[in-house]
């Protein structure tokens, strides 16, 4: 198992990478230890965890009664006590009961106390839907994160991220929200052998473009990267930008490239009103409204619960074919 | 503490048969049908627990109301929605109980008081108070069964529901359906206190053990706690033991309980043990038996052809029932 | 106490606008009753449900205990069981412990049951700073509740929606969320003795002008017609919207307002990222983007937790003199 | 149950009166600031309970770590933050133990492991297990104190927090306040099952109640907590059963109770019954009275004179402290 982990196979999965970043973690730093709802004997709800347990032990892989609350408030004092705990939260969904704990301790302890606390934990979640899981269980809640003064918001997207967010985040001293996404768990690509930490503050272009700008995260970039090869075969060259860190935001990054695209689409898969999409949206024209030569636009889900049957499902939620419409109307060739 | 279990006559004995029987091939049939991808989303089987739901629902009448959670086929099939109507809803159809909304986690009928289907562990359990409170107010003699899994009880909201109960002697069953794990969670790991029943005390409430695998116990406990909690007796809680023989839901690999411990309980499970039982104190014989699953697989079947046969929602009726049709003043 | 509910004093305080809107419910409709936290014997910790107790009795002013998700979630089930409860969450700031029954039981039940269930709650909760109560009890989360489908959210920032809003809520069939903003409970003003039901949908222009729109809501009112007067001194003459309505938003009243004055500001006391003004902002140049003549602007909290030193607390905060700025700027005289 | 409360030395005697006495004098000039509005927000006086927090606090090391609640003057003065902090914190001045940033609520202390200050009600419980947990996984022989009042037990969070003690075994030493009311809410209409220490049986947790008013009851009782807790015997509940003298807080008008009943416990007070007792058995007279007074009454204005002379935090420092300086690499 262990060498397993430590061998660079050419192709692996995002729960493989996020798996090995536990791993090394878990290996180099006696502080680090990850608790949660199933993280243990059962692997992880999403087997994240796999294995991890037989190596580290009950102690570190720490299975956890259903307490969000509970378990959530503890790895916060836990890393007020001077350990860096991970703490898995199943799902975002069920994060709700864990709030108060995440926004009035967590966030809220350094600046309350006058700088004299700092509280370096990390809460993974998994979030998103396209797994027809149904209305309680497809919430995407990134931007109430994102909202909160005090806590640093990670959406990795691809495997690098996967593998190196959350070991940059463990030597943050302040709590890190780390949401990865449902459908992303079993992409796959190649993962460099020494892939390690990455820096968490900037967004990245994946896709270089000239006509207009696609601002996304997380478990919609595979769809925008998808609707941006479309475009490019009507002959409309989109840059596609990974926010990758919701809180801060990297604005620069984004003002630089509706600089120069002059215009800009933002895909979110957030109920559309109070999305982090209108927040991007809004800041652009705040700072750049001069630049653009078109109205704004955002692909976000509908605003419904999401439904379990398939064809309602996808209809609620952003899809390629929604941001092509989206990005020609923008062109003006809607 | 426990009713003696009155024997049951031959007719009691068939319908108990049938009714486990019934949520036995319904669910070995949506195994096969998730295999088939016909069904999607989480699938969670009570196979190892029908005694529960049909011993218990035996004991409601039509006015009670029925809170469940996404391990609720057996629920809502004792209960009386049309197996064509949970079929179809498995399917996402239109034609579905919760139209196509809700899938296998949700499973709702406004006509017989079944509020769902909950997927968020304890999340029923307030609803259930809320119920008994207006029943209340309003002078009802209704109970609210209010099920859950002994996972639950780690949760605020179960210390939180069962105080208000308590409290406000609301008409409650809770019924705790003990099948020593959540997830792969095993109750020692979840809880410091783990015989559940002795937690109702810390609310001043009843609450008893009942082996959850036998249906005629079941059934006769269940009875004697609804007549109490319908008297105006305050809420009970029975915790109901039993064990679930398959995987948490359709993507668990059971790492976290061995075969032979699975197989063990298996020769304990609800039916093997009332159909021998049955057929040695003579209420049925195989013949009985061979009757009730060729009416049980014609169901299933019926059930089957009216989801393959029923329309799909269309999408431009996405956002329906989002907010009820009302006028602005 | 019953005569002086219905007596028309000419200058009542928004709390006892309030207080006579739940006495004309619990007298007219038996199907009413108020649950919450400390709102019998104590008389509700902002008093306003002062004397309810002596006149309805603790069936139907019932004090509850410390269980925020318990006695919320209860309030659903008692809507679903046919009753029409009126929940108070003592302040937004506890909300986040109900908040998964807010999200995954109010709001989501009718359409994942397929709209066999309404769920008719009223729940009522205090809002905002202006108090020096420090960080955990200063909270502006209107946009979290107004990102929910299924929610109808709402912000009475006058004595007649105070009186109004609450009469109309109990008539819809669907979960509605009122925000009273502490620092309103105070105010005073003149109310018809005849005031009742007021809708529940469209914004007001609270002040209207030509030069400038601004937009806003609940406590921030005040302080924009304050600034809006400041302005006007100095020749700017600005257009005060009131949203009132969160979910859903009014926006052909914010968009016909703003193609007339060609310039908005959102005034929100939510921290900027995230905020309700951001989705307004994004909303109006989706909508409208080749009537504005100036880049939009917020003014909105900083991104702290709110402290509790006065100066601190008033400097966190949208203040008059933010806003004026902002329009200067907007007007091009910053 | 309760440890027999040895007698204290002539020392130890005017060691708690003089730290019972320094909290009552201190809060009593807190009123009086707030009518003088010098002091803004909520202010929740502890007066009445200072034998709890002057007893508890004397079983601690200077390596435990304390959690509590927003009426916490008391356990903040008892566990050493300097009064000139505290008094400069409720001023809202930079000199304050949280930098003007807290207020009455939110009292802070790094060095002395005091962890606030907890506004949600409940909400410091998880915590305490948190910081438990660490001390366990680090092993360091530490205790946590963990009060909160007693209406902090119908919260969600409590049980969640209780069950995680008791099942992980950490030490964790609860302490509930029992003043009888959370704001306006007696004690028996917010609890089903109103004796508070029965509540720790549902977690296997030991928990005795305490008369909170007897300093040396609650000294005695908590030094014999502490040390089981700290010998890895696991989580305690101790209820310490007390009354609060004065309004919740500065907007309480008290109708939820009457004149008669507070004037009742205050004669069976923490500070009338010491004095009284003291006396009696010549541990102190009215001297050494009249000395503590002196010194305690030169301390407050010591502390009221650094509160109105500290400087106000720069507005242009508002957001320092959102985030911990650090470098991304
Ligand atoms: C609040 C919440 N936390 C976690 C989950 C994920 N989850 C779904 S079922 C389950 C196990 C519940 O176990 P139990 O209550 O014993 O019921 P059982 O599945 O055994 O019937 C978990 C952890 C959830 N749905 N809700
Ligand atoms: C979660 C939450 N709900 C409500 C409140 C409002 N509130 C503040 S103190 C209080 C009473 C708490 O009573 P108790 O726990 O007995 O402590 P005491 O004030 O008596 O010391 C309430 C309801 C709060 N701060 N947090
Ligand atoms: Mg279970
Ligand atoms: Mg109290």
């Amino acid at each position: 198992m262990a060498d397993a982990v430590n061998d660079a196979t050419p192709r692996i999965t995002y729960r493989e990478a996020l798996r090995r970043s536990l791993h090394a973690a878990l290996s180099t730093d006696p502080r680090v230890f990850l608790m949660g709802e199933d993280v243990g004997r059962y692997g992880g709800a999403y087997a994240v965890s796999m294995g991890l347990l037989e190596e580290f032990g009950p102690e570190r892989i720490r299975d956890t009664p259903l307490s969000e609350s509970g378990f959530v408030g503890a790895a916060i004092g836990a890393a007020l006590g001077g350990l860096r705990p991970i703490v898995e939260i199943m799902t975002v969904n069920f994060s709700l009961l864990a709030l108060d704990q995440i926004l009035n301790n967590a966030a809220t302890i350094r600046h309350m106390s006058g700088g004299q606390f700092s509280v370096p934990v990390v809460i993974r979640m998994a979030t998103g839907a396209g797994r027809q899981l149904a209305a309680q269980h497809s919430h995407s809640l990134e931007n109430w994160y994102a909202h909160i003064p005090g806590l640093r918001v990670l959406a990795p997207a691809t495997l690098e991220d996967a593998r190196g967010m959350l070991t940059t985040a463990l030597t943050c001293p302040d709590p890190v929200v780390i949401f990865e996404h449902v459908m992303l768990y079993n992409v796959e690509s190649e993962l460099a052998a020494d892939a390690g930490a990455v820096e968490i503050e900037r967004a990245a272009i994946r896709r270089p473009g000239r006509d207009v700008t696609l601002v996304t995260y997380g478990g919609s970039l595979p769809k925008t990267l998808d609707a941006a090869g479309q475009l490019a075969a009507e002959g409309i060259e989109a840059e596609v930008i990974d926010l990758r860190s919701l809180r801060p935001l990297d604005q620069p990054t984004i003002i630089e490239s509706v600089s120069r695209t002059r215009r800009i689409v933002v895909v979110d898969e957030g109920w559309r009103s109070g999305s982090l999409a209108g927040e991007i949206i809004a800041r652009v024209v705040e700072e750049a409204f001069y630049e653009l030569d078109a109205a704004p636009a955002r692909v976000c889900s509908e605003e419904v619960p999401i439904p379990y049957a398939k064809h309602l499902e996808d209809a609620a939620l952003p899809q390629p074919d929604k941001i092509v419409q989206a990005v020609k109307k923008v062109m003006g060739h809607g | 503490m426990t009713a003696p279990a009155a024997p049951p006559d031959r007719d009691q004995a068939l319908q108990l048969l049938h009714g486990m029987l019934r949520i036995r091939r319904f669910e070995e049939r949506c195994a096969e049908l998730y295999g088939q991808t016909k069904i999607r989303g989480f699938l969670h089987l009570y196979i190892g627990e029908e005694a529960i739901a049909v011993g218990v629902m035996r004991a409601l009448t039509p006015d009670d109301a029925v809170v469940a959670t996404y391990r609720e086929h057996g629920h809502a099939l004792a209960r009386g929605i049309p197996m064509t109507a949970v079929m179809a809803e498995m399917y996402g159809k239109a034609s579905g109980c919760s139209r196509g909304r809700g899938g296998s986690m949700h499973l709702f009928d406004a006509g017989l008081h079944f509020y769902g289907g909950n997927a968020i562990v304890a999340g029923g359990l307030p609803l259930a108070i809320g119920l008994a409170l207006a029943d209340k107010l309003q002078n009802r003699p209704r109970v609210t069964a209010c099920f859950f899994g002994e996972g639950a009880v780690a949760e605020g909201e179960f210390h939180e529901s069962m105080n208000l109960a308590a409290l406000w002697k609301l008409p409650v069953l809770f019924l705790c359906e003990n099948n020593l794990y959540a997830m792969g969670t095993a109750l020692e790991r979840s809880e410091a206190q783990t015989e559940v029943q002795e937690k109702a005390r810390a609310y001043g409430m009843p609450g008893i053990a009942i082996d959850g695998m036998d249906v005629t116990m079941v059934d006769s406990s269940a009875q004697q706690a609804v007549a109490e909690v319908r008297a105006g007796g305050g809420p009970q809680l029975l915790e109901l033991r039993t064990y679930r023989f398959r995987a948490h839901s359709m993507f668990d690999a059971e790492r976290y309980r061995d075969k032979a411990e699975v197989e063990a309980w298996k020769r304990k499970g609800p039916l093997v043990r009332f159909i021998d039982r049955g057929k040695r104190e003579h209420w049925f014989d195989d013949g009985d038996i061979a009757q009730i699953e060729r009416t049980v697989s014609e169901e299933i079947q019926a059930a089957v052809d009216f989801a393959e046969t029923s329309e799909w929602e269309p999408v431009a009726e996405l956002t329906r029932d989002v907010y009820t049709p009302w006028p602005t003043p």
